[in-house]
Formats: structure tokens, sequence, C-alpha cells
């Protein structure tokens, strides 16, 4: 096993903790820095098992620079919302789902 | 496109357009709106009656566009398809009449008509459908078009019997769906040809059929009000009496006894059908129709209601004549279709007048009501009279070409019903009669909306039509063997439909 | 030739970034005119595809596997008509409906810009990273409108909405840097033929990734917990933007990857699986939409219920005969362009009642038959799409689905889809019924501009005449 | 029930984390090989670092997206609507050490900004992270309390947050007239990426300036 391959699996682990939180976690800031773990999991996946073979690789590179602009921007938005909420009904968590709308027997 | 092409689109549009444009009338301008109407139904029977001329010399008129590969909008003029076309286009035309007469001054009348004229249109195309394809778009579009009419009132009653219409006619509709796409994928588009096309897919496929035809029956049967289909027609019973006719007599009852009628004829064949030993199963069933409505009705006092269990059980002679194998049965269905529909909707625009001239709705409130509105109870009686019937009325040459029709198919048993059938009208409607000529008047009406002048019982509107069918009730049985009676045409249809069978 | 691909791509960048620019409130006109031109562009672009069959467009003039390659066959032709059709109605709707609402209109066409943008973009892209970055900026966008109207409910849509979009995009991202591991590539065309029945695991799991992500991204059941709040909560021309199209947007990815890349290991099991999410949505969302008292909650839900359908695809094309998989893949695309046309004419119609009524729930819809026709008959219109009654496009397709189901012998999915029409039927009249009751004496209508009824008429004929057209639009499907 | 869910989502992702970590062990080598195609065409690129010339050539057309998602992002944050506050936000009082430090430190980081986004032509740089430079200098600012948080951006800032995205359609368009979308013309991709990377600059350092400082303005509970 070489450096990359630890990297692919180190992403792999982050990955798996990032999507876990994301869906336990109710505090939305935890949520959203659970994205981001998530998110970087995945660059390191991507990064790492491109160059496994030891010759660095641009492409997958340049994918991830693009990937984490794209994080950032949905992170800021996200914060937003979350500080909308915030303002609005003074928790950072999304509410239960209001009784009736996605049950039967109510 | 050649005109023969053209035709069946006219037909259509003839009542299509006059109801999309009232749907934009406003409400008050009942003139222009009844002038859209008349002149639709008008131009309808004009372009039937050239039509009829041009079947009986031999004119075809077809109409095809592809909608998917392998899927036609098919429309063709056949005679089964213009003895309907006439008999709706004519008794639309009375009932417009009528209804213009009967709804004056109540509100929504726009809508009304509009749905009317749509109602219509469906009709008339479930009429000269020439495939199944197109039988079932038009038979739901009917669903769809009279919807609005059942709960045209608004009342929490008429809320319910349109629930319960939908519930029953649009299940209905997804029994025929199955059954038609399943018969496409067995045998390509089925188109309907006399003599019937399904005897060419060979014996393997005998089981599928039968499950094929149990499916299309009851997808028809919900409409033409087979037991235990029926349950809706008694609760439609709140819409106004021009939509009980419409109901009853023109569309959604015949729209489901016609379709029978060319599944078996027309689909399977009915020789093709004997043999799969799929005629008596429909035969027990209009049977057991036939008696549990007339017993229903027996036990009924509202005056529509009463007749809307007559109703089943009469439609369900149809059927009957259908299952019969042999031409002479088939006969007596097929006139049935057309007696049926004058008989029945004279006694609906008699039960209209009734309820609309003096608030009477029970039958033990129509004391005395034939010294009232003697012409009206004239028709009422004709109607009844040719429903149970008595010689020479249209009633009495159905009755009888079902019963020879019996005879030849060896199934004598359905004689027994028959004439227990006949019993049972005669125990449902003499009482209505003896109650409206003989029994004096002891109390005042329940409500009189329109007083006795000059010696007429009622508006004009309200009375001519129910005349008129009720001539035409006996006309049809008198002139029977005349060469334009209905009586000759479903002859002439049956000739075709039996291969094997020389007049 | 002129070519139409890149500039799909283009005017909506450029209309919205110029209306941004312009400020809040402002680009109405602009978006008009570039949705417009954006009509023409699509139905060229059909043309051209009908007469000189699927187009490759290589930006930058590299060519996959080192560039990005843009594709164009007859799938994505539909998609990109049915998309422009769709919003050119809906963008005059909204200058109505804004206008006729305080509602803060700030930054909505900007918005919508990038958010069609993202759609053609997505359509046109045959590379799986390009087509991250278009699903990206498609549920950025969404999200964005989804929120503009402000308020708790909306705004805790929209966050639900964001949660699950990135986890629906990152799951599809982890498959793309699987598939990047095992193939060197992202291209469609250079991973195709590399992709065959004996993969490694990896490759399935991408597959498994890239469909989840994409499935929770397309709403279907069980993972459509987000979209009823969302399309819900959403000012009624967004509502019908996200309902008619944005889903589909990944529902056409679904079947890009499962026809194109992944057919080689894509298991009947696993169709029958997708087939029976479908079926679940189908039953489960329809039984939620009758439950629903406020009108935009039914029709999201139905929502719910439609997109089932377009999951019967996959059991029914997948190991099936040529024919029936022909017959299962045209009634799947059918519904979608159906669906989004009805769908949004749909909500759009409800957008128009609840204006004129003032209020949201079905139980204050009394007197709007007589008082606003147009709209109801838009509503029975669309429904008779969303009910699948004939002749409507939702009706064509509803053939189409039946005879694969008949001819390949699974009858279970038959039962399915003939439940999920009577209980639709169920819905559409619950609201219907109560249209035609008579006006409550208090109720007061406000007269609604005719700009906000007849774009709904439109779509709403579009979506009946697109049964008697269907072979048409077959035709282009068709073409390769 | 919440236990129940918490067991499931766990097993659930678990089993995908060993699946993953069983499958990356597994790779076989790849088919296509990347890197050497960059290699090849790099003269042609225009740039001289690899990563450059994949953003922003060989793959321009994602970057060109990116940006304009950059731009959606703060557009969906301007679009939320607020709480007036009525009065203009008023920026924090902060110490006379942090405003002179920052005084000092925002023309320094405008000038990293500028020498990064020159070197990211052969080495690793270029205008995501010259942007980034320039938004750290926003935030210092505001930090310091000499720039305020932003309600409404005007028409003037608007078009600086908008400029890069224009500018790089326009040239992504105007190449079309030659070849396809974004095909430089041999020669000339130097300095049309230089064009394109110098206005992404600004507005990269505005837009992400503004994803903080819109952020800044909400008006907070106790």
């Amino acid at each position: 096993m070489n450096a990359p391959l630890i990297y692919a699996l180190t992403g792999a682990a982050l990955f798996v903790f990032g999507v876990t939180g994301l869906m336990l976690q109710a505090h939305l800031l935890r949520k959203i820095l659970a994205f981001n773990v998530m998110g970087s999991g995945i660059f390191l996946v991507l990064v790492g098992l491109a160059q496994r073979t030891g010759i660095p690789d641009p492409v997958p590179q340049a994918m991830v620079l693009t990937g984490i602009v794209v994080a950032i921007a949905a992170t800021a938005l996200a914060l937003a919302l979350a500080r909308q909420l915030l303002d609005q009904s003074g928790e950072m968590r999304l509410p239960e789902e209001e009784a009736g709308k996605d049950k039967l027997d109510v | 496109m050649s005109l023969n092409e053209t035709l069946p689109l006219l037909v259509l549009a003839s009542s299509l357009l006059p109801g999309l444009i009232i749907f934009s009338l406003p409400e008050e301008r009942h003139i222009l709106r009844s002038l859209f109407n008349l002149a639709g139904a008008t131009l309808k029977l004009l372009l039937i009656v050239y039509m009829l001329w041009g079947v009986l010399h031999g004119e075809e008129y077809v109409f095809r566009y592809t909608m998917l590969p392998g899927l036609d909008l098919l429309f063709v003029a056949d005679a089964l398809a213009m003895l309907f076309v006439t008999l709706s286009a004519a008794l639309w035309f009375l009932t417009t009449l009528y209804a213009i007469g009967y709804l004056e001054n109540s509100p929504h009348r726009s809508r009304f008509f509009g749905f009317f004229s749509l109602c219509v249109t469906a009709t008339v195309g479930v009429a000269m459908a020439g495939n199944l394809f197109t039988f079932f778009i038009f038979y739901e579009l009917l669903t769809l078009s009279t919807y609005p009419l059942v709960v045209h009132r608004g009342t929490e009653q008429a809320m319910r019997a349109g629930n319960v219409y939908l519930t029953y006619t649009l299940g209905g509709g997804a029994l025929l769906l199955i059954g038609t796409v399943w018969l496409y994928g067995l045998a390509g588009q089925v188109e309907f040809t006399q003599g019937g096309v399904l005897a060419a897919l060979g014996p393997e496929y005998a089981g599928q059929l039968q499950i094929v035809f149990f499916l299309l029956i009851a997808g028809l049967g919900v409409k033409a009000a087979l037991v235990p289909l029926h349950g809706w027609l008694p609760q439609a019973m709140v819409a106004p009496a021009p939509v009980s006719a419409l109901l009853h007599a023109v569309a959604v009852v015949k729209a489901g006894a016609f379709g029978i009628m060319r599944v078996v004829y027309e689909v399977y064949g009915v020789e093709f059908a004997h043999a799969l030993s799929l005629l008596l199963p429909l035969a027990v069933a209009a049977s057991v129709t036939i008696i549990w409505g007339s017993l229903r009705a027996l036990f009924q006092d509202d005056l529509k209601r009463r007749l809307a269990f007559s109703t089943i059980s009469q439609v369900s002679y149809i059927a009957l004549g259908v299952a019969l194998f042999g031409p002479v049965g088939t006969i007596g269905g097929v006139v049935h279709l057309v007696h049926q529909g004058i008989m029945k909707i004279t006694l609906f625009f008699c039960a209209g007048n009734y309820a609309e001239t003096l608030g009477i709705h029970k039958i033990s409130e129509m004391d005395g009501v034939g010294r009232r509105m003697p012409w009206t109870t004239v028709a009422f009686t004709v109607g009844a009279f040719g429903m149970i019937g008595v010689p020479p009325l249209a009633g009495f040459i159905s009755k009888w070409y079902l019963g020879l029709g019996a005879l030849e198919a060896q199934m004598p048993w359905v004689l027994a019903v028959l004439l227990a059938s006949s019993l049972l009208n005669a125990a449902y409607f003499l009482p209505i009669l003896h109650r409206a000529w003989f029994r004096p008047r002891t109390e005042t009406w329940p409500e009189e909306h329109i007083p006795m002048q000059k010696g007429r019982e009622t508006a004009w509107l309200l009375l001519a039509p129910p005349l008129i069918t009720a001539a035409a009730t006996v006309l049809a049985g008198l002139f029977a063997a005349s060469a334009i009676s209905p009586l000759d045409w479903a002859k002439l249809i049956a000739a075709r439909e039996y291969l094997r069978w020389v007049p | 030739m002129f070519d139409p691909i890149p500039w799909l791509i283009l005017s909506p960048l450029i209309w919205a970034t110029l209306a941004f620019v312009q400020g809040p409130g402002r680009g109405g006109r602009l978006a008009v005119a570039g949705v417009a031109l954006q009509l023409a562009l699509a139905a060229t672009l059909a043309q051209q595809i009908i007469a000189g069959g699927a187009r490759v467009y290589a930006v930058g003039g590299w060519g996959a596997p080192l560039g990005i390659d843009l594709a164009a066959d007859g799938l994505s032709a539909v998609m990109l008509l049915l998309t422009q059709a769709v919003a050119l109605p809906l963008a005059f709707y909204a200058r109505a409906y804004f206008a006729a609402h305080a509602a803060p209109l700030r930054y909505f066409w900007p918005l919508t810009g990038y958010l069609l943008a993202a759609m053609n973009a997505l359509f046109l892209s045959a590379d799986v990273f390009n087509i991250y970055v278009t699903l990206e900026l498609l549920g950025l966008a969404a999200v964005g409108l989804v929120a503009v109207a402000g308020g708790a409910g909306p705004v805790s849509a929209a966050m639900r909405y964001l949660l699950a979009t990135l986890l629906g995009s990152g799951a599809y991202l982890l498959g793309v840097a699987l598939l990047y591991g095992v193939y060197g590539s992202v291209s469609l065309a250079a991973l195709a033929p590399l992709i065959a029945a004996d993969a490694p695991t990896a490759v399935s799991l991408a597959a498994a990734l890239m469909l989840l992500g994409l499935m929770l991204k397309t709403a279907l059941f069980p993972f459509h917990f987000w979209l009823p709040p969302a399309h819900g909560n959403a000012p009624a021309p967004v509502s019908a933007l996200l309902s008619a199209l944005v889903i589909k947007a990944s529902f056409y990815l679904i079947l890009r990857l499962w026809f194109d890349l992944f057919a080689p290991i894509a298991s009947v099991t696993a169709a029958q699986f997708l087939g029976a999410l479908g079926a679940g949505a189908v039953i489960w969302g329809s039984l939620l939409a009758l439950r629903q008292t406020h009108l935009k909650m039914l029709v999201a839900y139905s929502t719910v219920a439609q997109v089932g359908y377009l999951f019967l695809i996959f059991p029914l094309a997948t190991g099936a005969a040529a024919e029936v998989a022909a017959s299962a893949w045209q009634g799947g695309a059918l519904q979608a362009v159906a669906h989004g046309l009805a769908k949004a004419a749909m909500f759009a119609a409800a957008g128009a009642m609840i204006a004129a009524t003032g209020r949201d729930e079905i139980a204050g819809l009394a007197g709007v038959a007589t008082r606003l026709p147009l709209t109801l008959f838009t509503f029975v219109l669309a429904g008779m799409t969303i009910m699948g009654l004939p002749p409507s496009g939702g009706f064509s397709a509803k053939w189409l689905l039946l005879g694969a189901a008949l001819a390949s012998g699974q009858w279970w999915w038959i039962v399915v889809m003939l439940a999920g029409g009577l209980l639709s039927a169920a819905y559409v009249f619950k609201v219907l019924r109560q249209a035609f009751l008579p006006a409550e004496e208090a109720a007061h209508f406000k007269p609604l501009p005719r700009t906000l009824e007849w774009p709904a008429f439109l779509l709403a004929l579009a979506s009946l005449l697109l049964g008697l057209w269907a072979s048409e639009m077959l035709n282009l499907l068709g073409a390769a | 029930m919440k236990a129940l869910l918490n067991i499931a989502v766990l097993s659930l992702t678990g089993a995908l984390g060993l699946v993953l970590a069983w499958s990356i062990l597994d790779l076989p080598a790849s088919a296509v090989r990347l890197p050497e195609q960059v290699t090849a065409q790099l003269d042609m690129s225009g740039v001289a670092h690899p990563v450059t010339a994949v953003l922003l050539n060989f793959r321009g057309y994602d970057t060109l997206l990116e940006i304009a998602v950059l731009l959606l992002a703060l557009l969906g944050m301007l679009a939320l609507p607020r709480q007036a506050s009525g009065s203009k936000p008023r920026p924090v009082p902060a110490s006379p050490m942090l405003q002179t430090l920052a005084r000092l430190l925002t023309p320094l980081m405008v000038l990293v900004a500028g020498y990064v986004l020159w070197a990211g032509a052969h080495r690793p740089g270029g205008a995501f992270q010259a942007g980034a430079v320039l938004a750290g200098a926003g935030v210092l600012l505001h930090l310091a309390g000499l720039l305020p948080a932003w309600a409404t951006p005007g028409r003037a800032l608007r078009a600086g947050l908008a400029t890069g995205l224009l500018v790089f359609i326009a040239v992504a368009a105007t190449l079309m007239t030659q070849g396809t979308l974004l095909q430089y013309p041999p020669g000339w991709a130097g300095a049309l990426i230089l064009v394109i990377e110098a206005s992404l600059t600004l507005s990269l350092g505005l837009i992400l300036a503004g994803l903080y400082l819109v952020l800044a303005d909400s008006k907070v509970q106790a």
C-alpha cells in the first residue's frame, strides 16, 4: 500500500463520517460541518486514487479545485439559510415534520 | 381530406364547438346560448340524415389519425354506429329543448349547457369509434363530461352521488383499459369488424381471451348498470331531470350497452363468443339484472328512483339480446337499444314535468295528477305501457323478438325471465297510472311552480318533447314492419353479424 | 451551419448575469426575450437532430477525454424543448404573479436564469464531472428560489432541500471519483466502451452511489421527504419550475447512466428494485396527496406520486425484448414530458386560485368554478394527464407502459398503474368537487389579470395535445 | 424510534465504508492515461502549469460554470428577504492596533494577490488563490471596522461582482467565430487566459468577501 492509497482510504472514512453526521446531527452548524467533512473525503478519494501509481495527475487536482469552490458556495448559502432560521425561530435546527404532512394516521 | 372523411369529424364538431362557445358566454346571454345549442343540434341532425342516406347506399365514412405507432384514432359510420348516433342526436335535440324550458332562470346555465354538449360529443364519439382504443377514449370522456352534470346542483347529496358515480365509472374504465391494452398486445389494432376479428387467433389463446372478455364486460357493465355494478345509477337521480334523461336514455347507460354489443359482435364475433362459451354467463348476468332491478323498483316511492331501477332492468334486455345466440335475439337486443331510449326518455321527461310544474317527487303525491296534467300523463302512460310490453307499442316488439330469440338459442328459461319481468313491470307501473288517473285529488299540490294557463298544463318546451317521444313509441311499434323503422335497421345489422346466417 | 448547442447554455447565463447587474426586481423583459430565443434554439437543434442525427460538440476543440464534450441526441433535444417550452409561459406568468403579489421578487429572474442555464448545460453534457458542476448550479439555484419568499416555512424547506441536494451530489461525486480511479476518465464517450459485465466492484459501487444520489435529487420514494415542503412553500411560479423541470433533470441523468453507461452491469434485480420504489411512490404519494388540506401541498404530493411512474421504465425495459423495451422507454419519456407540462399548468393554476381567493386551503375553493372558469378548466385539463385519462399525453404514456407490462408478463406493475390512476382521480376530483360548490357569502374574489390565467391554460392544453402529437415526439426521441 | 434510526443509519454507512475501502484496495490499473495527454498538449495550452492548463483551457468550461455557481451562491444569499434594520449597519468598533495593522496589510495583500495571479501561469497559484487573498483583505478591513457589512450591493458593486463571469463568457463566445466555444487560437491562449484570470481575480475577491460581508449584515437576536 502506498501513500496515495492511504489518502484514498482516509477519504473514504471521512466520507462515511460526513454522511453519518449529515444525517444524524440535528444542529445545523454540525450538519454543515459534516457536509464539509464529506466533501473533503471525496476530494481525497479523487486525488488519491488517481495518483496511486505514483504519477501526479493534474486533472483530478483541477477538479478538486472546482469542487472546493462549489463547496464554499454551498456552505455560504447553507450558513445564510441557517442564520435566517435562527433569526426567525431562534433555533439552529430544522423543525420536526409537521404532524399530518407526511403521516397517514393523524 | 375528402368529404367522406370529414363528415364524422363534423358530426363531432357540431356539438363540441357550440359547447366550447357556450362555456365562454356570460350567464345572462340565454338567447344566444339557446341559439348555439339548437343550431348545433339541428346541424348534427341534418348531417346524420345525410349520412344515413349515404350508408344505405353503400357510402363509407371513415376518418383515421395515427396517434402513436400502431395506435389509430378511427371513426367509422357503419350501420350499428348510425343507429346509435341517430338515436342520441334526435334525443339530444329534444332534451336540449326540454332543458331550456326546465332550467329557465336557474343558475350556472352556461356551465350546464357546455357540459351537456360535451357529453353528447362523447356519446357520438363512442358510437362512431372504429376500434376499441377510440371507443375507450370517448367512453372515458363521457365519464368526465357527465360528472359536472351529476353534481350540478351542488348540494351535499349531489356531491355524494358524484363521488359514487366517479368511483364506479373510473373503476370500470380501468378494467376496460386493461382489457383493451391486453387485446392490442394479442391481436394488434382491434378494429370493429362485422363477424369479429379474434377467431383468427387460434385456440391457444382461448383462456386469455376469456379473461379479457370478462374485463371488458365488467368495464362496460358499470355504465350499462349490470348487477352488481349498478349502484351509481339510483344515486345519480339527484341530478336535474334533463340530466337523468341523458344518463338513462341517450348517453351513459346506452354507451355501456352499446359497448357490450360492439365487443360481442365486432371484436369477438358472436359465433366465436358462443364457441368460447361466453354468452351463457352474460345471459345469466343480464337476467339477474332484469329481475333484480324490477324487484327493487317495486319498493321505491320516489318516482325518479323507481324509474332508475326500471332502467337497470330494461337496459339489460339489450345485453340479454346480445347474449342470445342467433339472429332473432340479436334483432331484439339491437332494436331495444332504440326502443328503451325513446320510452325511458318519455318517462323521465314526464317525471320532470310533474316535479317542475307541481313539485311532485313521490308516487304517493300523484293522486289525481292525470286531471291536472292530462297530456303529460298520457305520455307517461304510453311510456309505461311500452315498458310493460303492451302491444302494439315499441316495447312489445323488443320483447317479442327476445322471446323468439330465446327459443332459437335453446334457452327457454329466458322466456320465464321475460314473463316475470313483464309482470313486475306491470306491478310497479300500473299503481302509478291508477293513482294518476283514478284517484281523486284531496289536497293541494306540494309546490305549484307553473300555474294552469288557458288550458295549457305546463310550459310548451316541457310538454312537447315527451309528447313527441311518446308518439315515437307508438309509431315504432305500429310501423315496425315498414322500411325505415328501427326494427328494419336492426334486421340489417343482424344480417351482417351472422356470417353463416341467410335471412 | 449555425450551431445552437453552445448558445443554449450561454443565453441564460448571459441574461441572468445582466439581470443581476440591473438590480433587484428587474430583468423580467430580458428573461422573456432570452427564453423565447432559447425556445427557438431548442427547436432548431431538434430539427437538426431529426435531419442529421445525434451531435457531439467539443468545447475548446480538445475533444474527450482531455477536454469536455457536449452531446445532443433525441432525448436531450426532447428535454431541452420541454424546458424552454415550460419556461416561456411561466415567465409571462411570473411577471403577472409578482406584479399581483407584494411578495419580494428581488433576485427571482437571475436565479431562474441560472436554473435554466444549469438544466440546459446538464441535458447537453457528456462528461460526468461537468454534470456534477451543472447539478450543483441547478441545486443552488433551486434552493435560492425556494427561499425567496422568506418566512420560517420556506426557509426551513429550503434548508432541508439544500441538505438533501448536497448529500445527493456528494454521493454522485464520490461515484465520479471512483470511476476516474478505475478508468482514468470522466467522459461518457470514453467510459462507455470500457465498462463491461465483469467490471470491478468499485464500478458497481460507483453506479450505486451515483444513482442513489440522483434518486435523492429526483425525490423518489422514500427519499421524497424534502419535496413537498419545498414545492408546497415556494411561490407558485417557482413550484411550477421545480416540479415540472428540476426533478426531471436528475431523472434524465438516471436514464442516461442506466441505459448508456452502466447498461452492461445493470441487473434485473436492481431494475425490479427501482420499479418497487416507483410503485411505492405512486401509492404513498397519492395517498398523502389525498389527505392534504392545502392546495399546493396536494399538488406537491402528486409530484411525488407521478415521479413513481417514471421509474417503472427500469423493470419494464431491462432484460426485456427490444420491442417491449422500446415501448417502455418511449412511455417513460412521454410521461416525463407530459407530467412536466401538466404539473407546471397545475401549479400555475393553483397559484392563480390562491391569488384570487386569498386562501391556500382546499376548503376555500368554493365558487372557483363560477368565478375562475378558465383556471378551473386548466386544472381539469392538467388533471387529465395526471390521472392518465385519454386523450392526454399522460394517457399515451400510460398506454405504452401498460402495453410493455402486459407484453413482458409483469402484471404487478399494471396493478400499481391502475391503482395510481384511480387514486390520482380521487385527489384531482377532491379539488374539483370543492370548486364546484357555491361560493360562501363572505368569500371575496380578487380579479386576476389575463396573463395569470392564460399561460397556465396554454401549458395544460399542450399536455393534452401531446397525446395527439405523441408520434412526433417519439420520432425525435428515436433520432440517433 | 430515534435510537432505531441511528442504528439503521450507522449500520448502513458502516457497511458503505467497508465496501468502499475494499473496492479501493481492489482497483486495476486505469485504461485512459490523462496525465500524459496533459503533458503532451501543455505547450498548446498557453500556460506552463498543468493544473492551470486543465482549469482554464482543457476543462475551462467547468470553471466557467463554477464561477456561475459562486456568483449564484451570493445571489441566493442576497435574495433572502431580510428584516429591514432601519439604520445602516454600523461597523463594529475595533482596537486602533487592529485598524493600523489592517491599513498596513491591505496594500500588501493586493500586491500578493497580483503576484499569485501572475505566478499561476507556471506554478501553483492563479485567479482563485488571488481572489481569496483579496477577499481576505476585505474581511480584515471589516473586522477592523473600516469596511461596513453589505446590506444591498449597489449597481457598481454588482457590476464588479459580475465582471469576471461576463468577461469569461465574452471571451468564450467570441472564440466561437473561429472554432468552438472556448477554443483559444494558437498563440493567443496565454494572453486571453490572463485577461480572464485578471477579471476573475477581481470578481472572485468581491464575491468571496461578499459571502462573508452579507452574512455579517444579518441581525442576530440575543
